[in-house]
């Protein structure tokens, strides 16, 4: 049941939102009509039957994608979306932040093998800002478990269900708001989609990529929107009933859907940054975090 | 099934990578305009993206130049099929003003199989949607050849039949 | 000092090498030379005239002198002169000194006349053959009057340009000829070392059409026009003005004064349109989507006033010698004035929101910085000139058109970086709203198109220049027989702006680079109408790894 | 930051959505849109002053024979520039309003053929005389015998026959 | 035969061994074969005593040799600890010596006398090292270790670099025995005993009396072993002598000798030490040693474009986790016991999961020098094309280094991170120590990235007179053995977990350590950790990745649905035609800005002040002003540190007769 949800939510729920997204967000601000709600679908969709050209045929690109992919949905049935993960007993907040490196291990991986100047350009802009950011979800995930006194992610979520948000606990607070900002380039959002960056490097990683290879890699990126907001929504952003069906399902959905609206508005008032500036950025989240885990650990 | 599902979704669904191949950047600038706030091609899923491994549609703009030719087969051959080659404005239609310069090889479908035509100099940024529309099959050719002859004993011109060659 | 008493100093200064001067109007001074002298009058403009140049064009005069003629074009613009310093080479050794040693703009057209008419510039410090297409013939001049203009040689195998080799240690990233935010075809090497420009090469000519070749010998005087005007799809109204005025200017043709308004009002609303425009493709190369599609919003009014106007959205068709086709009607005028008005009141709210944009001046202050010194040595144009503190505007400095009845401000900033090419034109903007209400205001009633009785004289020649959007730009009319000019010489801004780009682009990170060249407003159609070819301009300053660390400060990888 | 980040927005949500409904809508062009130049097959005189002040070179006066004058335009190259019409002593050629000109044949649609009856030379006065001696009649159109597309002596091979 | 008379023989067969190469040296395929034998049966025997070590109970052989003025007798003792490493030892063993067969063949020029002897004597004085318990035959072993890895780095014998590479590596060492020697011999002034059970008793009466000599004993002991695992600042030394050696001694190096400076800091501190509040300050003083090499050297490695110096960079990394799992194990034996436990267990699975890695890494870098003849991750690229196997190895190996679930690096840190995590519950310190663990792994991580993304895939790129051939059956047969490894630790941990639990349980005092099951769960599968009741962690590698492969089968239907073709292109590079060479990235370029941001962890440069994209983020960056200075203050001390040791001869024996000296004057006052 809860595979179902998470996987569906994962699957179908990423890029549905990512078409609210882009109708609702992007095209109201752009002040145009924008496409049908259920456009990544089609995009999706079209890609899985285009031609795929390979310009540097490898297994290692012939498998990334679907690593990447199978690496975000594994870290979407270890992380709490309204109901305890199905994988909750099997792995941990470390487990869960190393699948998701997988993912970004595998664009990484994508890119390096494509060996176009873009796509290793795109692949250690990746690399450094994964660096850059990883730290955020980390120590945010350790205030969460100081707090929780546990590194399984639903205890962190349910601590957070019964405790919920109070003046009490700056330090979840301060957690949440770092994640939030990480969110940003944890997405892949403006300003921080330095990574592929059409208008840079073309794509970056995804450079060489067509057809099934880009379906299966956007696909993971949809997937990793909801992901990442499950993990803001369940552990820091209170308001739920514990782990019951279906009003928790409801809340938690309705609790993602404004997290990724908030990122897509941020995606569109803002420039693209260089990646040093995005890193001086993110070295500054990181301390704000550090605060928050300083804070954790005095009790607060 | 579902490989008739993502058949169908081609349509709804073209990622356009767009060229200019000797262009005077009228038409590529109409081309930008047809995505912008009042004509919004994204509407129909429209969107430009930056290497043509991702492309559907490829926007061929201007007339070809001697220069451009091989970078423009090696541009036809990174695109992953299905495609569509578009050719934007009466330089990439017929080779324009220059069609017969020493450094222009003529239009597009000199050296691409193009499957749509649109016409303009620059063409409206709607008529390029109608040739979008056309393309996606939304609205019908409006335009044919035209054959026309004055007869001696009548006033009236009559459209005459030709062989079509 | 004026035209009459420069042409005398150079008579006094270089004696029996001055074959023959004369005056043409008030500011236009026309110096035969022998070839001998070139260097000597070409420094002595640049260095003690301060004159600015403008660029070369190759004639092939042999049936009527059995000679090409070489013409290098000055301008004075603190006395508001254009000087064209005439060279007669002998047609059986087409070889000419070369002035790129002491006048270093000259580097392109210099290696374009070569490839074009094949007068060989000596001492050219880079004189690779790289004109027309790679697999172009060896000794074939397309601008020989007995080469066709639609002469078309098989296409060559094998056929490699030479290129800059990147310094060591340095990778090359190719930008172009497809690029997603050039959106013409053009073709940068830039030579990278992480994300950090070391180095960057320039090969244009994709978009080499013919054009001055087609004016010389298919077209006709008014067919000219339309053609010229598809120089540029953005800009293209101040190429047709700019040929007409010369060709006007040529015949001796008064244009009504009427006329005269109607193109400084499509000038100016072609100018607005263009920085809108601009702006929004400079937001879209940061990724700043949202600004693309408000600008373009904002404009897209204009561009169905223009089309009202003209009959067509762009490459509007209005000009013809002797004046315009249309007129514009008084009962719009009040359209006119509302659009702009609406345009003026959000652009207005937008520059007030752009310096508080903290992301988005993270992005162009302080990046792309071209160096007043660069941009005057390399004859920067049109903002790119004005960004660095070069207050050059051909509306103030040469008044064509009805400028000279009209209040222009030079809208000049001296950061140097990509933040003030933003703001100058964000400044002309409104500044060319305040001419259009000036315009319309004082416009008279009359004619639009002036009587023209009998055929252009042959061997006429004329020069006139029009501040487009992008910069100056310069045309040169020699006329000839057939009711056609015999040679018909452009010169575009982006031409002039290009070479500045490989200096500007060492020591910027990667992901700067394209906001950085997209600052120039580069227009490549503009540039390779003719026949521009350039592998480097000679100028691309290749850091050492020393020289790199000291100018940026950067520590060492151990 | 955050005003002017607010401000962006304010400009930007203010005006709405302003898309049109274009292609189910028709959105005209404004009055005088240079369009689709028609040719009144009546009214031509098959003088040829079009062909003489085309930039675009691709309007083709060619006799068939005696009294037959074949007007063969190749629109497929036409820069709607509308000289054609300005120059034309009949009236017969107008810019329309069509511009939804996209097709999937342009080289075959956008031919537009006209045979002119020439009657013996009763209208003989009614000639074409250009407006200025800039525009006066050169070369090309009348002399061609045929006329000559874009790309057709390109060198270069097609892709899909290599 | 008894598990120590095995021992026993097998050394005595090593040294026979070692004979008989050096007669054999001429032949250099016999040679090589004959090293192999004696090393693969000493291993076994090696094995099957260690096996009997752990599973039933330690084993104490009879006295071989006593030295009756020093009251010392040779006895080979092999206890838990001891077990472990002799199979890690027994394992690189084996495999580096199978290894060296064919790849000595690129030593031509060089005589095989002074590599296999050695090499077999090496492997003698480490399996010596580990089972006595007697202080001063550790250290004459442990010298004899030394002088024999001493020769093999400096092999190459007209390579100028290698030479200069030994002569650090062996005053470096010695200075480091010196250490060691001065703290036995001031305990041994106390008790008049070398045996480690002595030792302890010498410590505890000292504890009583002059702490703070106990504090300088330790921390002489602590920069003998630093030194010896290449622990920052003590282990400068190790990038220039690892990749100096030929490449099976590297492997041997990684995966046996650096180890053994974790070795000694156990020892040290389980047996030598009693309980007390030092052990808590001496654990976290080694976490947070470790933490900072780990720190350093990982981001230094980034910067290193020769592989093999990119790969030692790592070993340092890799035992800087080492540390820090031990140190917190330490800080925490007296706070929470089940803690410590794990935290000593994540170190010792680190252990064996650095020595099969870090072999490992060697060899695939080995494998790819024997085929290319650089080392260099400039001059050749993607060996994936003509090296399949190769390459597997080293994405196996990388991927375990990195800690990448499920391979074997995983587990290990997924202990230490636990560990420190939920410690830092106690000590707050801990915590910051793991998340720089945890960020580091991502370095590392990255690191492996750019070294497999030039040396194995993408393009290949190689000089033309290169073979395009995997490298020879035995130099792949190791990889494979030692990648299994890398792999079953890390999808079966608990295979592993449950015999370290055992040399953990033995080592520490009665009491101390819960039964495996309460701790990690009873499930083999799944480790659920438990620390005071309730479960604070879970790894279950096997579910995992069942999960796993269900997603991944779901990813490859869906990639399928659409029923794509393929077909083959050239590189999209916008048009125009480039050779590869020239628009290849180059490695150095690769990452260059956060290099540059962390390029002056070694140089004194300042750092570059970095643009702030907005006020808010001026507002936000306490790095400004918290971050930097700190940053920049370790940076001083690091090269405070490194300035001492300048690699000047002279000035090293200047530190002995100091320390020499001061030791007297010591021991005197005593």
């Amino acid at each position: 049941m809860t595979f179902v949800i998470n996987l569906g939510l994962a699957l179908l729920g990423g890029p549905l939102l990512a078409g609210v997204v882009r109708k609702m967000v992007k095209a109201r601000v752009h002040s145009r009509q924008g496409p049908p709600i259920i456009q990544p679908f089609y995009d999706l969709f079209k890609l899985l039957g285009k031609e795929d050209l390979e310009s540097s045929p490898s297994l290692v690109l012939r498998y990334a994608p679907m690593v990447a992919l199978a690496a975000i949905l594994a870290a979407a049935l270890l992380t709490p979306m309204g109901l305890r993960p199905p994988l909750g007993g099997y792995g941990d907040m470390i487990v869960f932040a190393y699948f998701i490196t997988i993912a970004a291990v595998m664009i990484i991986l994508a890119g390096l093998v494509s060996a176009s100047p873009y796509s290793m350009m795109g692949a250690g802009r990746e690399i450094m800002l994964h660096l850059a950011v990883e730290p955020v979800l980390i120590i945010c995930l350790v205030i969460a478990a100081i707090k929780s006194g546990s590194l399984l992610m639903w205890d962190m979520a349910a601590w957070n269900y019964v405790h919920g948000l109070s003046i009490n606990t700056p330090s979840m607070i301060i957690g949440g708001v770092a994640l939030l900002l990480a969110l940003q380039a944890q997405l892949g959002k403006i300003p921080f989609d330095i990574v592929e960056a059409e208008t840079e490097i073309m794509g970056g990683p995804l450079i060489e990529l067509s057809g099934p290879k880009l379906a299966l890699f956007e696909w993971a990126f949809f997937a990793r929107q909801i992901v990442y907001a499950s993990v803001l929504a369940a552990i820091f952003i209170p308001w739920g009933t514990g782990f019951a069906l279906p009003w928790n399902i409801a809340a938690h959905l309705l609790k993602i859907t404004v997290i990724i609206v908030l990122v897509g508005l941020i995606d569109v008032v803002n420039p693209r940054l260089r990646v040093d500036q995005a890193m001086a950025y993110f070295f500054g989240v990181i301390v704000v975090a550090l605060v928050g885990m300083v804070l954790a650990l005095l009790g607060t | 099934m579902f490989k008739e599902l993502c058949q169908k979704s081609f349509p709804k669904s073209l990622w356009v990578y767009h060229c200019n191949v000797g262009a005077c950047n009228g038409c590529d600038i109409e081309v930008i305009d047809v995505l912008t706030p009042y004509y919004d091609a994204e509407r129909f899923g429209i969107k430009l993206v930056g290497s043509p491994r991702h492309a559907d549609v490829l926007l061929v703009c201007g007339p070809v130049t001697r220069q451009v030719v091989p970078a423009l087969k090696r541009l036809y051959d990174a695109v992953p099929a299905p495609k569509l080659v578009i050719a934007i404005g009466s330089c990439a239609v017929g080779g324009g003003i220059w069609f017969d310069s020493y450094n222009v090889v003529g239009g597009a479908d000199t050296i691409l199989p193009v499957d749509y035509y649109i016409p303009g100099c620059p063409p409206r940024p709607e008529a390029i949607l109608h040739g979008v529309a056309v393309a996606l099959g939304l609205a019908e050719k409006e335009i044919e050849s035209v054959h026309l002859k004055q007869l001696p004993d009548r006033p009236e011109s009559v459209p005459v039949e030709v062989e079509s060659s | 000092m004026n035209a009459q008493q420069l042409g005398q100093n150079i008579e006094d200064r270089f004696g029996p090498d001055v074959i023959d001067w004369n005056v043409l109007g008030p500011d236009q001074l026309y110096v035969t030379i022998t070839p001998e002298s070139l260097v000597e009058v070409a420094e002595y403009l640049y260095q003690d005239q301060g004159c600015r140049y403008v660029i070369n064009g190759g004639t092939d005069r042999r049936q009527q002198r059995d000679a090409f003629l070489i013409t290098h074009f000055f301008a004075q613009d603190e006395e508001k002169i254009y000087i064209a310093v005439h060279t007669e080479v002998e047609a059986d050794d087409p070889q000419v000194d070369s002035i790129t040693p002491v006048v270093p703009a000259a580097n392109w057209s210099e290696r374009e006349t070569r490839d074009m008419v094949g007068v060989v510039a000596v001492g050219h410090p880079d004189p690779r053959r790289l004109v027309l297409a790679d697999d172009w013939p060896e000794d074939l001049y397309p601008l020989r009057t007995d080469v066709a203009h639609d002469i078309k040689p098989p296409p060559a195998e094998g056929v490699a340009p030479e290129r800059l080799e990147p310094p060591e240690g340095a990778s090359v990233v190719p930008i172009g000829p497809f690029f997603p935010v050039l959106e013409e075809p053009a073709y940068f090497r830039v030579f990278v070392e992480g994300e950090m420009v070391v180095g960057a090469d320039y090969r244009g000519f994709y978009n080499h059409r013919g054009i001055e070749k087609l004016g010389c010998s298919v077209l006709t005087y008014n067919q000219i026009p339309f053609i010229a005007e598809r120089i540029c799809g953005i800009c293209g109204y101040v190429h047709s003005c700019s040929y007409c005025q010369t060709v006007e200017r040529a015949a001796g043709i008064e244009i009504p004064e009427r006329a005269e308004y109607i193109r400084t009002i499509v000038l100016e609303l072609e100018r607005v349109q263009s920085h809108l425009l601009w702006l929004g493709i400079a937001a879209h190369i940061i990724g700043f989507d949202t600004v693309l599609m408000q600008t373009w919003r904002m404009r897209e009014p204009l561009m169905w006033l223009c089309e009202r106007i003209t009959g067509n959205r762009k490459s509007y068709g209005m000009n013809l010698v002797g004046g315009v086709r249309r007129d514009i009607k008084p009962e719009i005028y009040d359209d006119i004035r509302s659009v702009i008005d609406k345009i003026g009141a959000e652009w207005q709210e937008l520059a007030g929101a752009i310096p508080g944009d903290s992301t988005l001046m993270a992005r162009v202050r302080g990046t792309g910085i071209l160096t007043t010194e660069t941009a005057r040595g390399l004859g920067a144009a049109g903002p790119t000139a004005r960004g660095s503190g070069l207050a050059i505007d051909v509306r103030v400095d040469h008044p064509y058109a009805a400028y000279d009845r009209l209040e222009v401000t030079k809208c000049v900033h001296d950061s140097c970086d990509n933040l003030a090419r933003v703001l100058v034109r964000v400044e002309e903007t409104l500044d060319a709203i305040k001419i259009l209400h000036q315009a319309l205001d004082d416009m008279p009633d009359g004619p639009i198109m002036a009587e023209i009785d009998e055929e252009l004289p042959a061997g006429r020649q004329a020069m006139s220049a029009v501040e487009a959007p992008r910069g100056e730009v310069f045309h040169w009319v020699l006329t000839g027989t057939e009711n056609r000019p015999e040679r018909w010489r452009v010169r575009a801004p982006t031409y002039a702006n290009l070479q500045n780009v490989p200096p500007m682009l060492a020591g910027n990170a990667l992901a700067d680079v394209p906001i950085s060249i997209g600052s120039y407003d580069p227009c490549f159609s503009c540039t390779e109408r003719m026949e521009v070819v350039d592998v480097n301009s000679g100028q691309v300053r290749v850091y050492t790894e020393e020289e790199f660390r000291a100018e940026y400060d950067q520590p060492g990888d151990e | 930051m955050i005003a002017s980040k607010l401000k962006e927005a304010i400009l930007s949500l203010r005006p709405g959505r302003v898309t049109l409904k274009y292609p189910f809508a028709p959105h005209d062009p404004e009055e005088d849109f240079r369009g689709y130049p028609e040719l009144d097959a009546d009214k031509c005189i098959g003088c040829g002053g079009c062909a003489a002040v085309c930039p675009a070179r691709l309007i083709m006066i060619q006799d068939i024979d005696q009294n037959t004058r074949r007007i063969m335009r190749l629109l497929e190259r036409c820069i709607f520039c509308g000289r054609c019409a300005d120059v034309c002593p009949e009236d017969a050629i107008t810019m329309t309003k069509r511009f939804e000109l996209s097709t999937d044949s342009g080289r075959e649609d956008m031919v537009a053929e006209c045979e002119v009856f020439m009657a013996t030379c009763q209208r003989c006065g009614r000639c074409y005389e250009p407006p200025t001696p800039l525009d006066k009649i050169m070369e090309p159109g009348l002399r061609h015998d045929e006329i000559k597309r874009g790309g057709q002596d390109s060198p270069y091979k097609h892709i899909s026959s290599e | 035969m008894t598990g120590i008379t095995l021992l026993t023989s097998a050394l005595i067969l090593l040294v026979v061994g070692a004979i008989l190469t050096a007669l054999l040296s001429k032949s250099r395929l016999a040679c090589g074969l004959v090293a192999f034998v004696t090393v693969l049966i000493a291993s076994i025997w090696v094995t099957m005593t260690a096996w009997h070590a752990l599973t039933v109970a330690p084993v104490k052989g009879t006295v071989l040799l006593t030295i009756a003025s020093l009251n010392s007798s040779l006895v080979f003792t092999v206890d838990g600890l001891s077990a472990i490493f002799l199979l890690v030892t027994s394992l690189v063993a084996v495999c580096t010596t199978l290894y060296s067969i064919r790849y000595m063949r690129i030593y031509q020029r060089y005589s095989l006398v002074r590599y296999y002897p050695l090499l077999l004597l090496f492997f003698a004085s480490v399996i010596s090292v580990v089972s006595v318990h007697n202080m001063l035959f550790f250290l004459v072993f442990w010298e004899f270790m030394t002088l024999t890895s001493y020769v093999l780095v400096v092999f190459e014998t007209d390579n100028a670099a290698a030479q200069r590479a030994g002569l650090r590596y062996f005053i470096a060492t010695h200075i480091a025995t010196v250490c060691m020697l001065l703290a036995t011999v001031v305990l041994y002034a106390r008790v008049g005993s070398f045996d480690f059970a002595a030792l302890q008793t010498a410590m505890g009466g000292l504890m009583a009396t002059s702490p703070a000599l106990v504090h300088l004993l330790l921390g002489l002991f602590v920069i003998g072993f630093a030194t010896k695992a290449g622990i920052l600042p003590f282990g400068f030394w190790l990038p220039d002598a690892y990749p100096a050696a030929p490449t099976g001694a590297s492997a041997a190096f990684a995966g046996t000798m650096t180890k053994l400076g974790v070795y000694g800091i156990v020892r040290v501190f389980t047996m030598f030490l009693p309980m007390s509040h030092s052990v808590t300050v001496w654990g976290i003083i080694i976490a947070v040693i470790g933490t900072i090499s780990l720190f350093v050297a990982a981001l230094t490695a980034l910067q290193q474009s020769d592989s093999r110096r990119l790969i030692s960079f790592n070993i340092i990394s890799s035992v800087g986790y080492m540390w820090l799992a031990v140190g917190t194990g330490l800080a925490l034996l007296r706070i929470s016991p089940p803690l410590a436990t794990v935290a000593l267990l994540a170190g010792l699975f680190h252990i064996v999961n650095g020595a099969c890695y870090g072999s490992l890494l060697f060899l695939t870098a080995g494998a790819s020098r024997y085929r290319t003849g650089t080392c260099d991750l400039e001059k050749a690229g993607g060996l994936m094309h003509v090296m399949p196997v190769t390459a597997a190895a080293a994405i196996v190996a990388s991927l375990s280094i990195a800690g990448v679930p499920p391979f074997s690096g995983f587990s290990s840190k997924w202990l230490i991170f636990q560990s420190s995590i939920v410690g830092g519950f106690e000590i707050p310190l801990l915590v910051f120590l793991a998340i720089v663990a945890i960020f580091i792994s991502a370095v590392v991580l990255a690191c492996f990235l750019r070294f497999l993304g030039t040396l194995f895939l993408g393009k290949l790129r190689v000089s033309p007179e290169v073979e395009r051939r995997e490298v020879p059956v035995t130099m792949v047969v190791p990889q494979v053995v030692i990648g299994i490894f890398c792999i079953l630790f890390g999808v079966l941990p608990v295979v592993a977990m449950e015999p370290l639990h055992r040399a953990v349980s033995g080592m520490l005092p009665e009491g101390y350590s819960p039964t495996f099951a309460s701790l990690f769960g009873s499930s083999p599968l799944t480790i659920n950790l438990n620390i005071s009741g309730a479960s604070s962690g879970a790894w279950g590698a096997i579910g995992v990745l069942i999960a796993f492969a269900g997603c991944l089968v779901l990813a490859y239907l869906i990639s399928r649905m659409g029923g794509a073709q393929t077909r083959k292109v050239p590189m999209w590079l916008c048009g125009e035609e480039h050779p590869f060479a020239e628009v290849r990235y180059p490695v150095h370029s690769f990452l260059l800005p956060f290099n540059r941001l962390f390029a002056n962890i070694y140089p004194s440069i300042p750092m570059p002040r970095l643009p702030r994209p907005s006020a808010i983020l001026r507002a936000l960056n306490i790095d400004n002003w918290l971050y930097y200075p700190g940053l920049r203050l370790g940076e001083r001390i690091i090269q405070a540190i490194r300035v001492t040791h300048a690699g000047v001869p002279q000035l090293y024996m200047l530190w002995v007769i100091v320390g020499a000296a001061l030791a007297v004057i010591v021991l005197f006052a005593m």
